[in-house]
């Protein structure tokens, strides 16, 4: 068994796996850059290594600096988290040649499955259905156009190199094709050392629906459900859930898209965590998309209704163990429901809004839970991505879950920053939302058709606040005094040279 | 102390008065209309108010030129606060008016400039593109004119609320 | 169906409560004492109404003050948490008068079970074993002493009119019995309004096990599971879980006493929540001890193992609908434990600690809840129950709960004053809990053969950091300099005057 | 700066001193052995310490008589911290010395003395009845002796660690 784990990753998902290491008596190794001495998972990890500067092509992505400090600690196995070396084939390779279990798939799965474009072709040659598009990577922009023109607009460029919204841009017609073509190519070199960029034809307004699945390297593959992740903004999933409402539409679909997902994983030879991405439409015909050869972003909602924990699965599936349920074993129950705490400004098109945040409460309670790399005082980096902290709810029926989202947000507070909050708070009074008619066009449409209830109660105390606020905090005299931690430290560290 | 407010684009006067140095009961009054309130804080900008037997918790982010967002139950509402003193040393409604600035939203790194001094440009035409939390962003003209002063160059980091650029 | 609830409670219960009416869609109306504008129940109502003083008797056990305020603010019915006026049966009956409905039993069962010797004499008629004693208050001190000669030390004196620990003590000799009576009354007293005491033979480091039972107005009587709250520390739970680790000896042990528990509902009329404690033998005999007639403060361990939301159910319940399952649908699942995080120092005899808490961080994650009055920045106050907050963790097997209570118990932090909080770090390493070998002795033994763990290393970090806040935090020209919240309050408000 | 603690019981030297103004690094000799520690506050008297590779999470809670209470990732220490300056105005180790006094554990209401000034008590024998969140708390004497000056009367409200009365 696994005695010390190393997590080459930051954030909320690096004090997730710590969790899990902890409740599993297994010793945790937070790595950290410049910019996360302060961050959550460094404090909260049993050990500790810094890894290089703020950038993450020098810390979180630089393979050598990872495993020279897996050596150091003695870690016998890494957990990427997600994003970052997570589907890296060459750094599970690499963990593979130092003699570190890495936790996740073998090198080969995750470079078939890793690039999007070979995947597309082992999918169609398994008889899954896929989106229309290239299976090769672009060369330049004008193969782009000439593709585009070929397939009819609106098209979909994406990154061949990873998922998760990085490298993505929805391109309407031929005048727009040139500029997002570059600005796609840079946001995948950055994002994962690969600018290589496909096509897809664009599926107006479709559902994204996939399929948890996991595999022990004894031959067990099982699927745990589905996830509906359809409000997206900027190709990026803001609010998750399982069961998918639209399988309470079309009852047949989730044993269609769970056998296809389970197909994949299967032919793929795969094993530990992995999604299966599909695009559905109103009627439920889906397509694969991808696979995400990594735990996902939204692991917590399956989590939620099946019981099972998906980080100590991963660590029993490396560990050689079997999984702990087969099929007919994995029990569903109720709903759950995560939204994901960016910080962004969903009042100026969701822009990152990075700082310090000065004051933070977090809502519990029953069928409550957050998974959060935040806390008061802490300063959100800007070098990374704005995913500070994730809300889930459960309970018995969606819209009982509605109800207890409705009470963990209105106890949510973030002060310092903005935060996509505030969105979420006019999402589950939408009520096309509560009645699950949801799309990836659905925030667009939402956007248009807002409603705008009478807040003119709330406005008077707004002012009031407002006033009581300028006129208390000394904001007269210049910005609100106020000890600044870690100056605090500086002054105090001064002290101490005297 | 009076002061001058707008909330969510409307106009309004408030003014407040404590009753008691160690109580916390507020008065003030709104547009005319007297009230109280019963405001403690509860956090760096953080308050619990009672107003006509109603519970609210309040967060306010202090914004750049006096200007508030203020989230009253979770719904942001934007302040803007002005006493008299103040307004007229800051130029008065005369400094409201002149070029129009595009200032970063965000911490992060000019990627590109995408126009020159002097060069003219329509409403909605990308000028500029910003990157922060691995993600690149094109700020848009708000307005059509001609291109002034570049204030950074590709690779400066910028600050939230830096101007950038502006459009005359 | 209900519209607006006021909660005629304070604190950690207040806040559960509002959640339940804010996923309901019910209006919720918080009742505060001087002592408590600043409390977290105030913070998160929808509406608040000021009663009185903070001393209890003149504020949250002042009928016609909440009464008063029900009408105010048109509240159709009231919820009465645990504690204060919760099992009053004058109460009950004052709501019914004033024509708002009462989220509890009805007067006439409240009555019956609230009487702890009436309750035994029912009980024992009804054929329910129960604890030999007295089923008449005494009199007096001498009446204690002839009646603690006959029954034979030692004894326990207990309130006649409430439970939780108040009011109750052990008694092991004759010559300590005067001054623990006196102080039993006066405790019952306060707690109460009511100084009867009774008396009960001591059995000598029983196990303590209750069954929850839920009945709706229209014949249905359930019960959901059995709970174990065999850690005590002054005849008060400290630790409460689900299922029982005695019912894992003893399997027949569950049909037995939950079918008593519903036998003894039935027999008292009883509707909404409420439960039936018993103490048990390592054997696995049970005595009837007493019917608590109101959410306990451990309903949350039921909750998870059972997936249902207690305080929806007794809306439910008391709105005239029928309990949301049938005792056949009632699937239970893993296993469930809480710890009460109370302001006290365990170190020292679990004294009160009050004060201002200067940091605060709970944790969150899979299979963890904290139903919490608690927020940084807020001082607990002096006037009531210590219980600040409680952590509730849940997993599929006893094993997997306790480490997720591990890694909770590690990220939990409370500074400025003392908590329960290091005590269960201690616990949980225990073998005997481990192993669940526990009963209401546990608490006695564990002080006597305490683990002394090797901790040099961390008594090292221990003497930098003390020496390092002595040096920052100028602590050398008085206390640490930090601006209090309410001062600073103050100050502002100077500010407005100037 | 060099200081004198006591940790658990345990008399030990520490000196400390910070590396660079800017840095979070400080360097320290504890009882002869030298090392160096990553400080870093993330709170009011909280701190994110490394130290050989660890990571602690630490409180510092801020007790009577520079004496301190320090939670070591949730294990709780008892440490006392003089240095040299302070210890002498104290009066030293000499003002350790005297009568016992016995002080409030926590804010509350005193009841009920079960004493009088000249009363001969023994060791555990309760002297005053102190109430606090609900509950009657009956302290005892920590050793044998004679009353001394009682200096609270029933009904007194009392803060945390004020004297109640002495043993003499």
């Amino acid at each position: 068994m696994i005695q010390k784990i190393l997590i080459a990753n930051r954030a909320e998902i690096a004090v997730r796996v710590i969790r899990t290491c902890r409740a599993m008596g297994i010793a945790s190794v937070a790595v950290y850059s410049d910019a996360d001495r302060a961050s959550l998972h460094v404090r909260l990890a049993d050990e500790c290594v810094w890894i290089g500067p703020a950038a993450a092509a020098e810390s979180y992505l630089n393979i050598e600096r990872i495993l020279e400090a897996a050596g150091a600690v003695g870690a016998d196995a890494i957990h990427p988290g997600y994003g970052f070396l997570s589907e890296n084939a060459a750094f599970a390779e690499a963990c593979e040649k130092a003699g570190v279990k890495f936790i996740g798939p073998s090198a080969a799965a995750m470079r078939l499955m890793g690039s999007k474009t070979r995947a597309r072709r082992a999918m169609r040659e398994a008889g899954v259905p896929v989106v229309p598009g290239t299976t090769e990577p672009l060369a330049n922009a004008a193969e782009a156009a000439a593709t585009a023109a070929k397939i009819g607009y609106p098209v979909m460029l994406k990154a061949a190199g990873g998922g998760g919204g990085k490298g993505m841009r929805l391109v309407a017609s031929a005048d727009a094709l040139g500029s997002a073509f570059e600005q796609a190519r840079g946001e995948a070199r950055q994002a994962f050392g690969n600018p290589d960029i496909y096509i897809e034809k664009a599926i107006r307004n479709p559902r994204h629906i996939e399929v948890q699945v996991m595999a022990d390297e004894h031959g067990n593959v099982i699927h745990l459900g589905e996830r509906e992740c359809s409000l997206q903004r900027r190709h990026q999933k803001v609010l998750e859930e399982a069961p998918a409402p639209l399988v309470a539409e079309h009852p047949r679909l989730r044993a269609e898209i769970t056998r296809a997902a389970v197909d994949a994983a299967k032919a793929a030879g795969y094993t530990n965590a992995g999604t299966v991405e599909f695009l559905a439409d109103a009627k439920g015909h889906f397509y694969f998309l991808e696979m995400n050869t990594r735990l996902q972003v939204e692991h917590p909602v399956t989590e939620m209704i099946t019981g099972l924990d998906l980080v100590r699965e991963q660590i029993r599936v490396a560990s050689g163990e079997r999984l702990s349920v087969a099929q007919e074993d994995v029990r569903m129950r109720g709903h759950a429901i995560e939204c994901r705490v960016y910080a962004e400004d969903p009042e100026n098109e969701f822009l990152p809004s990075p700082g310090r945040i000065t004051s933070l409460a977090e809502p519990s309670g029953p069928g409550v839970r957050v998974d959060s790399g935040a806390y008061e005082g802490w300063a959100v980096p800007i070098e990374y991505d704005p995913l500070i902290a994730k809300l889930i709810v459960w309970d018995e029926t969606r819209a009982g879950a509605i109800g207890r989202l409705r009470s963990a947000l209105r106890e949510y507070t973030v002060g310092g920053i903005h935060t996509t909050l505030g969105f979420f708070r006019e999402v589950v009074e939408d009520e096309d939302f509560c009645a699950g008619r949801i799309d990836t066009g659905f925030i667009g449409r939402w956007r248009q058709r807002r409603a705008k209830p009478d807040r003119s109660r709330e406005q008077r105390i707004a002012v009031l606040a407002a006033g009581f606020h300028y006129l208390t905090s000394g904001r007269e005299e210049g910005p609100a005094p106020r000890r600044d931690k870690s100056e605090w430290g500086i002054s105090g560290r001064d002290a101490l040279l005297r | 102390m009076k002061l001058t407010t707008t909330v969510d684009g409307v106009e309004q006067t408030l003014e407040l008065s404590g009753a008691r140095a160690a109580s916390s009961i507020v008065s003030f009054t709104l547009d005319s209309q007297a009230g109280q309130a019963d405001i403690i804080p509860t956090g760096a900008a953080a308050y619990s108010i009672m107003h006509d037997g109603l519970s609210y918790q309040v967060t306010v982010h202090d914004g750049a030129d006096g200007s508030f967002q203020v989230e009253v139950n979770g719904f942001a509402h934007q302040v803007e606060v002005r006493d008299a003193r103040r307004w007229i040393r800051g130029g008065g409604a005369a400094a409201a008016a002149g070029a129009r600035k595009i200032k970063a939203p965000m911490p992060g790194r000019v990627v590109k400039l995408l126009v020159q001094t002097g060069d003219d440009v329509e409403a909605g035409q990308g000028v500029i593109i910003v990157e922060a939390m691995k993600m690149q962003n094109e700020m848009k003209a708000a307005k059509a004119g001609k291109v002034g002063r570049l204030e950074v160059a590709a690779g400066d980091s910028v600050a939230a609320g830096q101007t950038l650029l502006s459009i005359e």
